[in-house]
């Protein structure tokens, strides 16, 4: 499609989204060469544990065999932040993948057919919207054991309604539109209508704008670890590398900021990561946003 | 007869990431004193940006690179370049000396407020004086003639009011009617002022032959029919009665029973108040039944003007032929202009028509041709004449 | 309109029952019998798992037992605050044996044993198995690593995984589906007796441990009742070592280390000292002396002493606490009988019993009332309080609660279930201006007294916790009042009276608890006119709020002790350190995976 | 559509919204085996041995539907049940805790409304400028930001580096005692209120001092949020026809945008404000938790990581009461601001 190209030679254009797409390049990068930048120490079982450098609770500071220094139980930062953005990737594609899933199943159901269907499923999302997602995820979380696995389901769950109703949104406004009508009066069949006809023309910028989500995602899942409902110590996670922090934001009197390098540098990962997702998605908003368009 | 708008090489240009366009360039443009000149064209080929830039209203990217445009205004003495007025200067012009109908009534008026509230606005903003005459008139009336315990205890207030009133009706600027008109809620002090609005509101739809205008100016855009929303507009227009009307397309989105109505419109307009009008269409039928003389516009250029008949009995610029040859009639088989309106990202050089022109000459490819005088009141630009 | 609205809602509802229903399975499962565990591999020796009774195995307890590196533990896990000890019986205990037998980081030794284990099948085809903690607790992290790592280095067919999980999971494995091979857990004492620790560990029908490991035997039982109920000390003395030195030869766990605790105070507080029965972790706070020594901590709040931690607060009935929070403010409003001689376990001062004797002929117990105690409401202390007080905590017997210890001592049952109101109301009799317990045996003197030091055995005031709508102390009524529901629904949970040198003046729960003086006490004014209790659950805020003088005490996770070194020699704080806590932390191997739970 | 029906069915609404959520986390509780539901009710390992004894007492066994229909029958009797986590009924730990939140609210959503607002105003009208880029990346930082990091940041510097100069908690504790001193009367329990009411300047400082930093956590996402919104609605509305029609009136262009652009351009907002609250509500939680400055989202904290089912319940049904209020009034509130809406209907 030549309008793609034209969106891309845009974002290049664009100097915000330019930035962004360089820092999620860097991250896709760090991602994949994890095991190059910050090699496993041999006889590590998991990859994905940090390695600790005894047991100590008080972080040390950076030094060339911790370049980031340790953060408390002398887990190394820096092996953590690097493998950290290998889970952060993981956390932020599954589940956007499975979320958008959802939403387009039960969203187009509910849009197309509209009715029954619809109100039922739409006081579903009701019934999810209504109740903050982030104690709903606690909630979750706890309940399958605190882990990474149960993270993204937490995450799952609670995220899939606002798709669902974006979704369906797109849909209904499709629906009344002519060329629908058409199909419909060709007497093709409704799945077929929704899938070739409803769905390209409703949802590819939805889509889009959803696959930028990543970013959010990633955000609470790293609330959920900093509240000590993520990942389990030890584990390459950025939240969880900032609730180590949360004991050492103050230094002993004279230097308060002793411990600054444990606390700073796992959160400007998840800031970073979240804004490369953020720029990009803010510029696609605005080229897909047929009423932004420039003349 | 004099003009009363003199456009002389006028160039609007938009500056967009994939590059200049030249929306306008090098217009030259007559319109004189209380005539009804039409702009034909297709689409794009700058019509609607003549009418904009008169107002110096071209939107973001585009803006006016050259040339002058000159209003001459009898009362206010003499002409003005507008394109060298202050921003405050061509405010006090815009919906007072020179107004505009938009193409989309329903575009055109803003949803969330009511048609009176709108048109008011204008009244508000260009009659003030005149507003604060009327409603000095009014609360004198009630003191000459308000009697009773609750006309006594209000006295004092309604002379408060006279004074406030006569000092806005002498546009003198003392300082409470500066402050009270910024403050949101003093505002309501004068409200007044907005009756007497309300009132000239009522009597201009009742002009533009709305039924019921009471009762339409205290609905909301969403509650009338498309006709009735283009007369509230062109009420809104022609409100401070201005000398040009600059009418964009105003019937083209209505069906042509509403249009003939508006035609209808337009004609008593030009007739009762003297206004010229500025007749933008794509419609050469409209053009011709409303229009004292027409303008051909191509890709951002004038190529003819004439007087209606002349330009449609004798066309002279070939454009002009291909264009009337285009008008569907029944008993002769359509004929279609070749290849596609020029693109306005990098133009062809010399005239903008050449590449389609049936009788290019080797010379229209490098100069354009200016706008001679062919007959009387016919110009075109071609190097064929 | 609204008629196809409740349509539509009763049709949501459907929805959701359906998919609840779907949602709802695991929750109907029974855990009595418990689908086997997924933390023992195939559940074979075939070097993929274990076998459920992997550990019924003496020489493989052994094995791992000398495979645990215990110094690098009490280093790095416990930042060096422990001890190693041999057996339950730790370091403060009556017939505490410094010198009994302990294992020691030996991997000749574990080799050996782990060679000979299963027939030498375990080595040949090596182990995998899952070790669990409660995520969060550092220390038991680090055990299972060290245990983890040193085993791997023995034989490199050991695999042994670690996954944290929640706390109530974790004590839910432990008691109910028990299907974890290992777990550690920390055991503190209702009374300092040996007895308190050894029945947990040893006792195979009623150890809060041993009896869910599937350890110990009957004959094993006998020796500890007979330990227990001996009366000659020396002979005594005898029993409990050899019980020390049985848990060292047939080990149920690996006995990790008696923590050792401090206390972080200002400098401007002076006066503490350890008692390691005291639930509070101020020590009794009525010793304590405020007064400005300068320093770089500004002397702040005068008369009032401001102590911030982390457990919440439950209740302020006596009859209900078995937390040493609630202990703590139940401790400053009111009183006991007697109370433990400064930092000693087994000998006590007069508090409201102004003296006592036990009478062995007829196992009788009494107590002369102090003459002269109000109560806060201003009432008399009576020795009718005391018997009413007394028999209100056997009458509530809440669940879960502490009042098993009474009825120990006095009937020698465990519960209100086995008894009448005759029962309870024989076991505490008024006798003039004495009260006489009468007890089950002789040998309960030193635990009974032990017992009654516990702020679970405070004097309450009769006639004030009728008033609040309490028991009214009469056969009639008591089964109203015997088992509760919820902690709030006691007469005293939020109300008091007692005879204790404060009493309650603020209580949001969750928040703080305030209490201020009472003026009128009997020893005398006490030091402060206010004593604050803070729940402060973030480390950074206490440890600021100690070093501005906001606080005067904080409860500081030993997690921290590295960090207070640095602090505390650059400014004037007032630390007690090396302290042994009355407690022992333990690696308990689970001889049957999922075996059968004890009760039935 | 008239109000009172209209309000009438928003609220039966509320009825299966509330059964769905409770019937939901009570599903989810459920796979919670009884035994690790029982640990909440006692102490220590000493108790442990009485497990059995709880579950027996307080029917943790049952089958899910006669617990939840016990629950069920306890609250329509008016007993949400006990909290756990803070030794009180969910009652008054409601009761208790909603001061606090409120407080935060009091101070954030304004700022949140009027800057986001305000913001995106600007960033409109000054499309493609200096100005729009700039507020754009703040408000594109604000909104990647993690609110939890920038809490600690923010304690670290104010807190740390300037020694305790925007300290955590509501109150110092010499504050506190005065709060709660006899001569003090808490009309509201909103410390800044009651401060004013009472004329108490050093207690009203102080719980300024302490609010400070929670309300700038609580509100930089959000703001970021609005804004975000605020800009592509005024965009939208700018390039609508009716703004050509009120400039070719002659207004002045502050009156074309502030009058003509952002009320069009408001409609949008007030719709998501339901969101917003829903947001702000996510946000308490981490914001509470973080400064230990304890409220509602504070306690809802607790409870979730303390399997304190009662109380999560309780908070459902609580929070999920007022976030159908909310949206009822905003839902009012958005007929009277576009009159192409009417009540339960759309656009015409």
């Amino acid at each position: 499609m030549s309008d793609w190209k034209l969106m891309a030679r845009q974002l290049v254009r664009n100097p915000l989204s330019l930035m962004g797409i360089i820092i999620i390049v860097v991250f896709v990068i760090i991602a994949i060469f994890a095991p190059l930048i910050a090699p496993i120490p041999e006889g590590h079982r998991d990859p994905y544990m940090i390695p600790r450098d005894g047991y100590s609770a008080m972080p040390r500071p950076p030094s060339e065999e911790h370049i980031f220094g340790t953060t408390q139980g002398q887990y190394d930062i820096f092996y953590g932040v690097i493998w950290g953005t290998r889970s952060a990737f993981r956390v932020g594609l599954v589940v956007i993948g499975i979320v958008v899933a959802i939403g387009i199943v039960l969203g187009s159901l509910a849009g197309y057919f509209g009715g029954v269907i619809d109100e039922v499923i739409m006081r579903i999302t009701d019934i999810f919207l209504a109740f903050p997602a982030l104690i709903l995820a606690m909630a979750i979380v706890a309940v399958l054991g605190p882990s990474l696995r149960s993270v993204m389901i937490a995450l799952t769950v609670v995220s899939w309604p606002s798709y669902a109703r974006l979704i369906r949104g797109d849909i209904l406004q499709v629906r009344e539109e002519d060329y629908i009508e058409a199909s419909r009066g060709l007497g093709a069949s409704s799945g077929r209508v929704i899938i070739r006809h409803a769905l390209p023309n409703a949802i590819y910028p939805t889509l889009v704008m959803a696959s930028l989500d990543i970013g959010a995602i990633v955000l609470s899942a790293a609330a959920l670890s900093f509240l000590g409902l993520g990942a389990p110590e030890g584990y390459a996670d950025w939240g969880q590398l900032t609730s180590f922090a949360r004991n050492w934001v103050v230094g002993p009197p004279g230097d308060s900021l002793r411990y600054w390098y444990a606390v700073t540098i796992p959160g400007l990962f998840i800031l970073f990561f979240v804004l490369g997702w953020n720029l990009l998605g803010d510029a696609f908003r605005d080229i897909l946003d047929p009423r932004l368009a420039r003349r | 007869m004099e003009n009363l708008i003199r456009i002389r090489d006028l160039a609007v240009r938009f500056h967009t990431y994939e590059g200049v366009v030249h929306a306008i360039d090098d217009l030259d443009l007559d319109i004189r004193q209380g005539e009804t000149l039409g702009i034909v064209g297709e689409t794009g080929s700058g019509k609607s940006m003549t009418a904009l830039a008169i107002l110096r209203l071209v939107p973001y990217p585009g803006k006016i690179e050259s040339g002058s445009i000159v209003f001459s205004d009898r009362d206010s003495g003499g002409e003005i370049e507008l394109l060298k007025l202050s921003e405050d200067r061509m405010r006090s012009i815009r919906g007072n000396k020179i107004s505009m109908v938009f193409q989309e009534p329903g575009a055109a008026l803003n949803p969330v407020f009511t048609i009176g509230d709108q048109i008011s606005e204008v009244y508000l903003l260009h009659r003030r004086r005149e507003l604060g005459y009327r409603a000095k008139q009014r609360v004198d009336r009630l003191l000459s003639d308000g009697s009773g315990p609750a006309a006594s205890v209000r006295r004092p207030f309604w002379r408060w009011q006279s004074r406030l009133y006569e000092k806005i009706a002498q546009e003198s600027h003392p300082i409470e009617p500066r402050f009270l008109s910024r403050i949101p809620l003093f505002k309501r002090l004068l409200w007044r002022l907005r009756d007497e609005a309300r009132l000239l509101t009522v009597d201009m739809l009742k002009d533009v032959e709305i039924p019921d205008p009471a009762r339409v100016a205290a609905q909301y855009p969403h509650q009338l029919s498309g006709g009735m929303k283009q007369r509230a507009v062109i009420a809104m227009a022609l409100a401070c009665s201005p000398k040009l009307l600059l009418a964009d397309e105003p019937t083209t989105s209505l069906d042509v029973t509403i249009q003939a109505q508006m035609l209808e419109l337009f004609r008593r307009i030009k007739v009762d108040r003297g206004a010229s009008v500025l007749f933008v269409t794509h419609n050469l039928g409209v053009a011709a039944e409303i229009c004292d003389r027409v303008a051909v516009m191509y890709a951002g250029r004038v190529c003819e003007v004439a007087g209606v008949e002349e330009m449609f009995l004798h066309p002279s610029h070939p454009y002009t032929k291909a264009l009337l040859d285009a008008v569907p009639m029944p008993g002769k088989e359509l004929q279609t202009i070749p290849g596609a309106l020029a693109d306005a990202l990098n133009p062809p050089p010399g005239c903008r028509f050449h590449p389609r022109c049936p009788s290019a000459l080797p010379m229209c490819q490098q100069d354009k041709a200016k706008l001679k005088e062919v007959s009387k009141d016919h110009m075109v630009a071609c190097h064929l004449f | 309109m609204n008629r196809r609205v409740t349509k539509i809602s009763w049709i949501v509802l459907a929805a959701l029952l359906c998919l609840s229903l779907v949602l709802v399975p695991g929750c109907t499962e029974e855990p009595v019998v418990p689908a086997c565990s997924t933390y023992i591999g195939s559940g074979q020796l075939d070097g993929e798992g274990i076998p459920p009774d992997f550990f019924s195995d003496l020489d493989v307890r052994k094995g791992f037992c000398y495979a645990f590196d215990y110094e690098t533990y009490i280093n790095d896990g416990l930042q060096g605050q422990g001890v190693q000890r041999g057996s339950p019986v730790v370091e403060g205990l009556p017939f505490f044996n410094l010198d009994a037998s302990m294992y020691e980081y030996d991997l000749t030794k574990a080799e050996q044993h782990l060679k000979k284990a299963w027939d030498g099948e375990l080595w040949e085809k090596g182990c995998k198995f899952t070790l669990l903690y409660n995520s969060g607790n550092i220390p038991r992290k680090v055990a299972c690593e060290i245990l983890a790592e040193s085993l791997l280095g023995i034989n490199p067919l050991f695999q042994i995984n670690i996954q944290p999980i929640s706390w109530p999971t974790f004590l839910g494995k432990i008691w109910g589906t028990r299907d974890m091979p290992m777990f550690q857990i920390g055991w503190l004492p209702d009374y300092p007796h040996p007895d308190n620790f050894i029945v947990p560990f040893m006792d195979s029908t009623i150890g809060a441990f041993s009896a869910f490991q599937g350890y110990g035997s009957a004959a094993l039982d006998a020796k500890i009742k007979a330990a227990f109920e001996e009366t000659d000390p020396v002979k005594q003395q005898a029993k409990y070592y050899e019980l020390q030195q049985i848990y060292y030869d047939d080990p149920g766990g690996i006995v990790l280390a008696q923590p050792i605790a401090r206390r972080y105070f200002t400098g401007h507080i002076s006066g503490f000292y350890y008692n390691p029965v005291e639930p509070a972790y101020t020590g009794r706070v009525y010793d304590l002396t405020k007064a400005n020594t300068g320093g770089a901590i500004p002397f702040k709040n005068p008369g009032t002493f401001v102590f911030q931690t982390i457990g919440p607060i439950k209740t302020l009935d006596p009859a209900w606490i078995y937390d040493t929070g609630s202990a703590m403010q139940v401790g400053l409003i009111y009183e006991t009988l007697l109370y433990f001689d400064g930092e000693k376990t087994d000998e006590f001062v007069p508090l409201l019993a102004s003296e006592w004797e036990f009478n062995p002929a007829d196992l009788t117990l009494r107590f002369k009332i102090r003459e002269g105690v109000k109560f806060h409401s201003g009432n008399d202390l009576t020795p009718e309080d005391v018997e009413y007080s007394m028999e209100r905590w056997m009458v509530m017997d809440r669940t879960g609660g502490p009042t098993w210890m009474i009825y120990g001592p006095l009937l020698g049952v465990s519960g209100s279930g086995d008894v009448t109101f005759a029962d309870i109301d024989g076991a505490v009799e008024v006798d003039g201006d004495s009260v006489v317990f009468t007890l089950a045996g002789d040998y309960w003197e030193l635990a009974f007294l032990q017992i009654l030091c516990g702020g679970w055995a405070s004097i309450v005031d009769k006639d004030f916790c009728i008033a609040e709508g309490g028991w009214d102390g009469t056969e009639a009524t008591w089964m109203d009042y015997n088992i509760p529901d919820d902690v709030g629904d006691t007469a005293l949970y939020n109300k008091s009276s007692g005879t204790g040198p404060w009493k309650l003046n603020l209580w949001e729960p969750g928040i703080q608890v305030k209490v201020e003086r009472n003026d009128d006490y009997w020893g005398g004014l006490a030091p402060f006119d206010y004593v604050i209790t803070q729940v402060v659950e973030e480390w950074t805020s206490r440890k600021l709020a100690l070093l501005a003088g906001d606080a005067d005490l904080v409860y500081v996770p030993a997690t921290y002790f590295d960090e207070m070194d640095d602090i505390e020699s650059e400014t004037n704080l007032n630390v007690y350190k090396d302290l042994p806590s009355l407690s022992i932390d333990a690696f308990f191997f689970n001889e049957i995976v999922c075996g059968p739970s004890s009760e039935e | 559509m008239e109000l009172r029906p209209y309000i009438i069915r928003r609220l039966l609404l509320l009825i299966p919204v509330l059964f769905g959520i409770t019937l939901f986390i009570f599903a989810i509780t459920m796979f919670f085996s009884p035994i690790e539901r029982a640990t909440l009710y006692v102490s220590s390992p000493r108790q442990m041995a009485d497990l059995p004894a709880v579950i027996e007492q307080y029917g943790l066994d049952e089958p899910f539907f006669v617990q939840y229909g016990t629950w069920i029958g306890q609250v329509f009797s008016g007993n949400l049940g006990w909290s756990v986590v803070v030794g009180m009924s969910v009652w008054d730990a409601i009761w208790n805790f909603l001061p606090a939140t409120l407080e935060l609210a009091i101070f954030a959503t304004p700022l949140i409304i009027f800057m986001g607002i305000f913001l995106g105003t600007t960033a409109a009208a000054h499309k493609d400028r200096p100005v729009d880029h700039g507020t754009r990346v703040m408000a594109i930082f604000g909104w990647s930001l993690p609110t939890f990091w920038l809490g600690l940041i923010l304690l670290m510097v104010f807190y740390g580096y300037f020694r305790g100069l925007l300290p955590p908690s509501r109150l110092s504790i010499q504050m506190d005692m005065v709060v709660h001193s006899a001569d003090f009367i808490r009309y509201t329990r909103i410390n800044t209120i009651d401060a004013i009411l009472n004329l108490n300047g050093a207690v009203l400082l102080d719980a300024l001092r302490h609010i400070i930093l929670p309300v700038i956590t609580l509100s930089v996402t959000n703001v970021a949020f609005i804004m975000r919104l605020m800009r592509s609605s005024m965009l939208e509305s700018l390039g609508k026809g009716y703004i050509l029609t009120a400039r070719a009136k002659g207004l002045a262009e502050r009156v074309v945008v502030n009058k003509h652009a952002r009320r069009n351009a408001l409609i949008p907002v007030i719709t998501v404000s339901g969101y917003l609250f829903a947001a702000l509500a996510n946000g308490v939680v981490i914001t509470e938790t973080i400064f230990t400055y304890k409220g509602i989202g504070w306690w809802a904290w607790q409870a979730a990581v303390n399997l304190d089912i009662a109380s999560v319940l309780g908070f459902a049904l609580f929070n999920s009461v007022l976030f159908v209020l909310v949206n009822l009034v905003v839902d009012i509130l958005y007929t009277r601001v576009d009159p192409r809406v009417r009540l339960g209907g759309t656009v015409q």
